[in-house]
């Protein structure tokens, strides 16, 4: 069963989608972060551009950072967001 | 005592050194960045992670008091929009020494730069806005805490 | 620009602070010293020898100037009778980077805690004075900068 | 010919010897800070006693810090104290 997942973006990640977040259902099959990526990517040309280049992104599930071979399992929220830069 | 701040508000770095200092240690170290002064630079806007910012700055707090003997740790970090000169970020460390209280107030500014959600956009004169891009720099030396006391 | 004091007044942080971050380098470091709490501890008797102890405060903020890039550095020690919680000593350094700012902050302490000439004794509740020893963890401290940068 | 030097004494060193300086005539055949604390040894037993340990004793000519080989040359001021402890 597919289940529901809320994306949330932050900088130049939401600037380019033009939109704070996304709710999608993740289909079976896709168990991990970049697995999800690959997804997206095909199914919608304004990912595949924000997307293009994965060393420039990083991701959190639930709020705690996580590489992109990083299981999904039941978090709620993924985040997608450039290298942090604050201090 | 750990305390974090993540606001729109200026802080007062003296204010508080004192309520650390006040906490008993000999020591207390601080660090404050501020936005730097360039001609052409009008404002720097923060943007962070609400849902995830102040526990992603709790947790690098919690990893430095378990390195060193603390008695305070105070984590202030600003978000919005930023003219030059604006404080953006405090660090203070207190201890009863003073390397201890120096390398936690600098393990965490080097921890918080690279894994605290927070992100830099420079608005220009011209009209241009620029995301600040990650350091090589900092990465470095938040990986050379590794396995370090 | 190089600030060195050495008096019996105190001092505040915050202010000292803000001198520094006025000068437009990005980053400012501190660390403030006090006398810490002892329930036996009536006083702390801060001795100097004034004809030498500005030299070689200035010395030691020259050697830092030198080794990294800085935009300010103050350092600011009482003398005289000070209490329990009372600020002893202040350096406060100023850069466009913190690592710099942080690493002259730590520097300058380490040296002054080897080479500038003051001393502490200790007056405790059943009268009795001890004149503080020298500390290994220190004379350490100050030998691991020998060479680097 | 003997040159006149100034001594100053501070922290115990002052304290044990029971006042803040000397001034001494400094005697052919001294030329060092450590050959200059031996003949003050010699000469008074007052010296000796505070200056026993000479492990626990550092210096400054004319405001820098020196070891005891240090040549005395023509400086005006040696300073005797213990090691420093101010921050």
């Amino acid at each position: 069963m597919a289940g529901e997942l809320d994306i949330v973006y932050f900088a130049w990640v939401k600037e380019r989608l033009g939109r704070p977040e996304d709710r999608i259902a993740v289909p079976d099959g896709v168990s991990t972060v970049g697995g999800l990526i690959d997804y997206l990517c095909q199914q919608d040309a304004s990912y595949d551009q924000v997307f293009a280049d994965r060393s420039r992104l990083r991701f959190a599930l639930d709020q705690q950072l996580v590489h992109a071979d990083a299981k999904l399992d039941n978090s709620r929220e993924l985040a997608i967001f450039p290298p942090v830069t604050g201090g | 005592m750990i305390t974090i701040s993540v606001s729109q508000k200026d802080f007062d770095s003296g204010a508080e050194i004192r309520k650390i200092a006040d906490l008993g240690g000999g020591a207390v170290a601080s660090f404050t960045g501020q936005v730097r002064g360039d001609a052409d630079l009008v404002a720097l806007e923060l943007e962070h992670y609400p849902a995830m910012t102040e526990q992603a700055l709790r947790t690098i707090a919690d990893d430095a008091a378990e390195k060193w003997a603390l008695h305070g740790i105070t984590i202030i970090h600003r978000v919005g929009r930023l003219q030059v000169n604006d404080q953006i970020v405090l660090v203070c460390t207190g201890s009863d020494h003073r390397q201890a209280a120096i390398s936690a107030c600098s393990f965490i500014m080097d921890k918080l730069k690279t894994v605290a959600p927070f992100w830099k956009k420079e608005i220009w004169k011209d009209g241009s806005e620029t995301w600040v891009e990650e350091r090589q720099s900092d990465l470095d030396a938040a990986a050379e805490w590794k396995g370090r006391a």
